[in-house]
């Protein structure tokens, strides 16, 4: 195909929307790895609960397609509570057995969501006025995929707030720092990390309940996302800003060499630059603890 | 010294002993061509699991891309195999390159016509592969849960040029060699016993070259440096080369399994990329006990059997069961089945040694896995 | 390049022979089928579909379908009186199972047919033991072709008659500009090839041409392209669930099916149903089968259908259909093969050639009378267009006005033609088994 | 004359924070050295840069007259220098016997080992040393279930096992009885016969038994060196150095 200004402008637009995608599904998973360490490898199940979530309150209750986000995040965050309760706060101190124990929660929530809704595919609806594009002469971009970009913004900006004004995030960094200066200070890290994971889990429930949009809701949805989430956070070195960082260069790559060449070949070789990136900055972008590497 | 028996290693020799003796029975017994294909089939699991084993119970490596050497393997054998069906006249390039649009056979399929030279090339290239990522990503000191996510996009990465790479792989449809594959006249027919000895004789002689391994010296230091890599650096060994070569090491056996899964199923699709084949690895490693080889392999034959025999009994909730038993042993019983064993073997033997009342002192293990 | 001595020997012997007589190159040993029917006893057939995982959207309602035209033929006595007793069997949506189960069936269970596969690559992973025990796969779906084996009866459209009637139709309707999407895979890439050819024929420019990963969601790019390309209409092979996120992300992005309609080979009722019928209407599907079909048999097979205890999806489809007809090749073919051999002399392969040239006429099957062609066992069906009405169902809007022969083969001529022997080479040799 | 190991200029700093600044060293050949200095001075530190635990910011080391500067850890320590950390790192998984023979580091060469399953020497060498540090009754047990002085024990033992021919010594008598103390003291002082050591030390006491040259580090570099004495009646030692000796540093 010819190159053109327009398609090119078109193909960052569209960069900028494939690296909000990525972040919005990378969210919760930077938060959970950031602050306790744990890779969970259940958080593409999260954002297919969410996803199920939307469609069970839209379907069955009649809710409106903007309070099923919310509500998304609150199902999947108490969900994510519970897993914690019940499994995940025995193994903080073994990484690869939390990678090990979320991948069979992963496993039981897939097939036990297949259970109760069927393997069918389901949707989630969404006011009409989404459901087109904006254009300015050749330049246009979908009114949905502004919204999924926006939506990114509002819950980075919520998570900062969260981290850094509030007395719950002066409590995560300290236990994130040190958990057992925290603890001499009064700091239950136990609670700290419940929430924390609980919060990573309910941003992920709100990813479920946009892709649920964009495509198609199915107990397999997940897995589309989670080998993408794991690579930006690891690329971006488990920070927030790294995050950001990571997911808007590996959006605008995927978005820029698949204009030049293909879909496929362009996830190929986005892959390979990030294991090659990794091995000249192993600690990601934005270096946080290097100690946990 | 040694008190819990499940360490005696003349004990763990005898059970490696018995339960390759068992194996090898079962052929000399059934005449039933499928159970022989099927339980050669799990025998190339269990390869895979004894080489997650070797390189996560043991070198404390986690793989969760161990399908990357097992599906080189495959596609370097299915080639070779698929090759031997092609004769330089009358049909010298495979059908599905035809409606590919290729005309002459591509130069990296030339070595395959030679079924010594494939097969080489099938073990040769996962290993080289193993070693060059290996190398890169543990001289950056890459460890932990961050080389197993590395595994895992190595792994995603090959599937989508595989599939990519049609006109030579013929993407997501695979290579189905119409013919068993030949070894200088000897058939590997999977329909008959031989390819069932042979997959048998490559799954022991991995195995004891795993248990070698495991007890020598490079084996010693590789347990010290799962232990606390930082300080076998200033012991003045090179912590990455050991962790690249137990990393190739577990890599080149998973090769071999792919091997004999291209000539016991013919055929090698993408799918043997397929990131869920990867992790079951792990799942038959963690259930059967990935600190001991032999317990690995158990693990894979337990799992898949249940799988094929009780898993359609059940057919939605099998993997409901599946995922549950794998949450419970990782809570619960980290060493799996194997773990189970060592626990229960110690408490008979000391029960047994209280009773001689002699030793002060509580035993404590001298060689890490059965 | 290197050839062993035995193999050496081999060639030379067989180029001597070929000066004489027509070379037959047979790849490998080969065993006769076990596989046997016994006067009295059931019929054993395989069914071996995903019930389970990302294949069982498809695949699970072909195997319910396949059960109620075997509860059908029981109730109408079996096959030469004797019942037809099914094996049904989970695949799980994973070639090793595919590959696992089918040796199960024909080594064990010794079943005189297997019905099965939706994907080629599964198909793949099964053939090599079912030509090699000279068993029998009735595959019941479209495909690619380019095959030719022995051992398989194929129900479905092959390429060469899928787009035949669509593309100039479209080209008609909307002009001669079209954009070519699909999956990253076999089929569509063989599709396309095809459709080129009709595109030619009716006149039309091809502006592009984009394959998406298998079970990719992110259709971004793609849609921008075909936003610089300005196509008159598209061409769809997007399969699976990348096909609904294609179709939604198409509306989302500002298109609309009245100025630039999806022509596809795959969408059908089930796909609109899962996509919401909104993001479907006005879109276009060529099958030889839809739901809405106006004739008796289909009535009664979609009323049959729905009404049965298999039927609580709702929907009967092409693939569906397909594999009911399947049943029915099936049920002609052994009887012709009863007839010629006697019941206890009836193998596999034997019903397989007795295939050749079976019919199923109308009033047994709903989308009207098909055949089995005697060479390459494909299908000769009437391949239908109809478009998504915004309910999500079909309207009809042309049928082609013949049976379309079926021919695997049909864009590549320097292969070879297949025949029931095998792949008859343009120097006159003849393959087997090639896949 | 010329050490046998030199540290020229060196400088290392953190982020803004400058560790090391401007420290010179020459180490004699079969001399105890002691690295003293109050906390944050940088002994540790110091001793990770000659381990190739740490890069340098700048400067030069030098051993046997051969720069090491910037080798990575396995270089250096398969050039015969040998450390002991500060927190006891043994193989807590692996028994007494087993660190002690991973630590024979006479073959480092992975595929070489691959072979190798009784080194030659090495039963006969641990013997020795088990004896020496008094773990012989004590081998087959895991190392994780040793009391902490038996775990400074063993460290030692590793080292010793590795046969350098300098050994860094980051605080071998932390956590020890009166006792053991004494046997340390016996068993440095015959080694330094035939091996070059530097010991990083707070208690003065332990200093004064062992040190042949006695070096005082403040804010990163070198602030005093001599004998022991000449160093107890230096004015800028008492002045930077006393009451501060029970005080643990924060960096290992």
């Amino acid at each position: 195909m010819d190159f053109t200004l327009a398609s090119f402008v078109n193909a960052l637009i569209l960069g900028l929307s494939i690296g909000s995608i990525f972040l919005v599904a990378a969210l919760g998973l930077t938060i959970i790895y950031g602050t306790a360490g744990v890779i969970n490898m259940a958080h593409g199940e999260f954002i297919m609960l969410g996803a199920y979530a939307s469609y069970t309150l839209q379907n069955y209750l009649g809710v409106p397609f903007f309070l099923c986000i919310p509500l998304s995040f609150v199902v999947v965050a108490l969900i994510g509570l519970v897993i914690e309760r019940l499994l995940i706060r025995y193994l903080y101190d073994r990484p690869l057995d939390t990678l090990l124990a979320t991948w069979g929660v992963s496993l039981v929530l897939m097939q036990g969501v297949r259970l109760i809704f069927g393997s069918d595919p389901k949707y989630i609806q969404m006011p009409s006025f989404l459901s087109t594009n904006i254009a300015a002469g050749p330049i246009s971009v979908s009114i949905f995929r502004v919204f999924i970009f926006l939506v990114g913004i509002g819950l980075v900006a919520a998570v900062w707030w969260l981290f850094y004004k509030t007395e719950f995030g002066i409590k995560l960094r300290a236990v994130t720092q040190n958990k057992e200066m925290a603890a001499s200070f009064g700091i239950n890290s136990g609670q700290v990390y419940a929430l924390t994971f609980a919060l990573g889990a309910g941003l992920a429930g709100i990813a479920g309940s946009l892709f649920g949009v964009l495509n198609i809701v199915l107990p397999t949805m997940g897995m589309g996302y989670v080998v993408e989430a794991f690579l930006i956070v690891v690329t971006g070195g488990g920070a927030l800003l790294g995050s950001i960082l990571a997911s808007g260069v590996t959006g605008e790559a995927q978005s820029i060499f698949a204009y030049i060449f293909n879909d496929t070949f362009a996830q190929f070789l986005v892959f390979v630059l990030i294991v090659i990136f990794l091995r000249f900055r192993p600690q990601g972008l934005i270096a946080t603890g290097g100690a946990r590497r | 010294m040694e008190k819990n028996l499940y360490h005696n290693r003349l004990l763990q020799w005898l059970v490696y002993v018995v339960f390759f003796a068992a194996l090898a029975v079962i052929p000399l017994v059934m005449d039933d061509a499928f159970l022989l294909n099927q339980l050669a089939t799990y025998g190339v699991y269990g390869m895979l699991a004894l080489s997650i084993s070797l390189c996560w119970g043991f070198g404390g490596i986690l793989n969760l891309g161990q399908g990357i050497a097992f599906g080189l393997g495959a596609y370097g054998m299915a080639m070779t195999m698929q090759m031997q069906t092609q004769d330089p006249e009358y049909s010298p390039i495979p059908p599905f390159m035809l409606n590919n649009g290729l005309d002459a056979l591509p130069a990296i399929w030339e070595p395959f016509w030679n079924t010594g030279f494939g097969i080489a090339l099938a073990l040769i290239v996962p290993t080289v592969f193993y070693l060059i990522f290996g190398g890169l990503m543990f001289q950056a000191r890459v460890a932990g849960p961050f080389f197993a996510i590395m595994t895992l996009a190595i792994l995603s990465a090959l599937a989508t040029l595989f599939v990519d790479l049609q006109p030579y792989t013929n993407g997501v449809n695979g290579i189905s060699p119409p013919a068993a594959l030949d070894i200088g006249g000897f058939v590997i027919d999977p329909y008959m016993s031989t390819s069932y000895w042979v997959v048998f004789a490559l799954l022991v002689l991995s195995t004891v070259a795993a248990k070698l391994l495991t007890q020598s010296r490079f084996g010693l230091i590789v347990q010290a440096l799962h232990n606390d890599s930082e300080r076998v650096r200033f012991l003045g060994y090179n912590v990455a080369i050991y962790e690249t070569l137990v990393y190739a090491a577990s890599g080149l056996i998973a090769a071999i399994a792919g091997c004999c899964f291209a000539f016991l199923t013919q055929y090698v699709s993408p799918a043997q990329f397929d990131v869920g084949f990867s992790i079951s690895m792990v799942i038959w490693a963690a259930i059967g006990g990935r600190n001991s080889l032999l317990w690995a392999i158990i693990g894979a034959f337990l799992v898949q059997g249940a799988q094929s025999y009780v898993g359609d009994e059940f057919l939605n909730s099998w993997i409901l069961i599946l995922g549950f038993s794998f949450i419970l042993i990782v809570r619960f019983l980290p060493g799996g089945l194997g773990g189970l064993a060592e626990t229960l073997l110690g408490m008979v033997s000391r029960k047994r040694e209280t009773q001689e009342s002699l030793t002060v002192g509580a035993g404590e293990p001298e060689t890490r896995g059965a | 390049m290197a050839i062993d001595r035995r193999r050496f020997l081999k060639n030379s012997a067989l180029a001597a022979g070929a000066i004489a007589a027509p070379h037959v190159w047979i790849p490998g040993v080969r065993e006769a089928g076990a596989a046997s029917l016994v006067e009295g006893e059931p019929i054993k057939v395989g069914i071996l579909f995903s019930l389970t995982g990302s294949l069982a959207v498809p695949e699970e309602d072909s195997a319910l379908v396949m059960q109620y035209a075997i509860d059908e033929m029981n109730e109408a006595g079996g096959i030469n009186g004797q019942p037809i007793e099914p094996i049904i069997i989970d695949a799980k949506s994973d070639f090793k199972v595919y590959s696992e189960k089918a040796r199960e069936l024909i080594l064990r269970d010794k079943v005189i047919s297997i019905f099965g596969c939706y994907t080629s690559a599964s198909r793949k992973a099964i053939l090599p033991i079912v030509m090699q025990q000279e068993s029998l796969l009735f595959y019941p779906t479209c495909y690619e072709g380019a095959e030719c084996t022995q051992n398989t009866v194929c129900t479905g459209p092959l390429a060469n008659q899928h787009s035949k009637d669509l593309i100039p139709y479209m080209v008609e309707q909307f002009g001669p500009r079209v954009f070519f999407v699909g999956s990253n895979y076999v089929w569509p890439k063989e599709s396309n090839k095809n459709a080129k050819i009709w595109l030619e024929e009716a006149g039309g420019e091809l502006l592009g041409e984009e394959y998406v990963p298998l079970g990719s969601s992110e259709f971004g790019p793609v849609l921008n392209k075909i936003r610089a390309a300005k196509p008159d209409f598209i061409f769809s092979t997007v399969v699976g669930a990348s096909d609904i996120a294609f179709h939604r992300q198409f509306k989302q992005a500002g298109f609309s099916a009245d100025s630039m309609p999806i022509a596809s080979l795959t969408t059908g009722e089930i796909e609109t149903k899962a996509m919401g019928a909104e993001y479907g209407a006005g879109h276009f599907l060529s099958a030889p089968y839809f739901q809405a079909l106006k004739n008796p048999t289909n009535e009664k097979f979609v009323e049959g259908f729905l009404s049965s205890k298999y039927g609580k999806n709702g929907t009967t489809h092409y693939n569906m259909e397909e594999t009911y007809t399947s049943a029915y090749v099936f049920k002609g073919a052994l009887e012709k093969a009863i007839a010629e051999h006697g019941v206890g002399d009836v193998t596999s392969r034997r019903v397989r050639d007795a295939a050749a040239g079976v019919k199923v006429s109308a009033d047994v099957s709903p989308e009207g009378e098909i055949w089995i062609d005697e060479n390459n066992f494909n299908t000769w069906l009437v391949p239908k267009i109809g478009q998504c009405q915004p309910d999500g169902s079909f309207k009809i809007v042309k049928e082609a006005p013949e049976h379309v022969a079926p021919d695997p083969y049909s864009i590549y001529p320097d292969i070879g033609v297949c025949t029931a022997e095998g792949l008859k080479t343009p120097d006159g040799n003849i393959r087997k088994d090639v896949i | 004359m010329v050490g046998v190991l030199e540290i020229k200029d060196l400088h290392k700093s953190f982020d803004a924070t400058k560790v090391i600044n401007g420290f010179s060293l020459a180490v004699t050949e079969m001399t105890l050295q002691c690295l003293v200095g109050p906390n944050g001075a940088g002994k540790t530190t110091t001793i990770d840069l000659i381990s190739g635990r740490q890069k340098p910011t700048s400067g030069e080391i030098t051993f046997r007259e051969e720069n090491i500067t910037g080798l990575s850890e396995h270089e250096i320590a398969r050039r015969g220098i040998g450390r002991k950390f500060q927190v006891p790192a043994v193989f807590r998984e692996l028994t007494v016997r087993q660190n002690l023979e991973v630590a024979y580091n006479r073959e480092t060469s992975a595929v070489r080992n691959m072979f190798s399953f009784k080194p030659d020497g090495c039963a006969k060498r641990l013997e020795e040393i088990a004896a020496d540090v008094g773990l012989t009754e004590r081998l087959g047990i895991k190392a994780g279930t040793l009391s902490h002085g038996e775990t400074q024990w063993l460290e030692i033992g590793m080292v010793l096992m590795q046969d350098p021919a300098m050994l860094l010594l980051d605080e071998p008598v932390a956590g020890m009885t009166e006792h053991e103390m004494d046997k340390t003291v016996e068993i440095l002082n015959r080694l330094k016969k035939t091996n070059t050591i530097i010991v990083v030390e707070h208690d003065m006491g332990f200093v004064r038994r062992i040190a042949d040259v006695v070096t005082v580090m403040h804010m990163g570099s070198l602030l005093a060196q001599g004998s022991i004495a000449d160093i107890e009646k230096d004015e800028r030692v008492r002045e930077v150095y006393l009451g501060t000796e029970d005080d643990e540093e924060s960096v290992h």
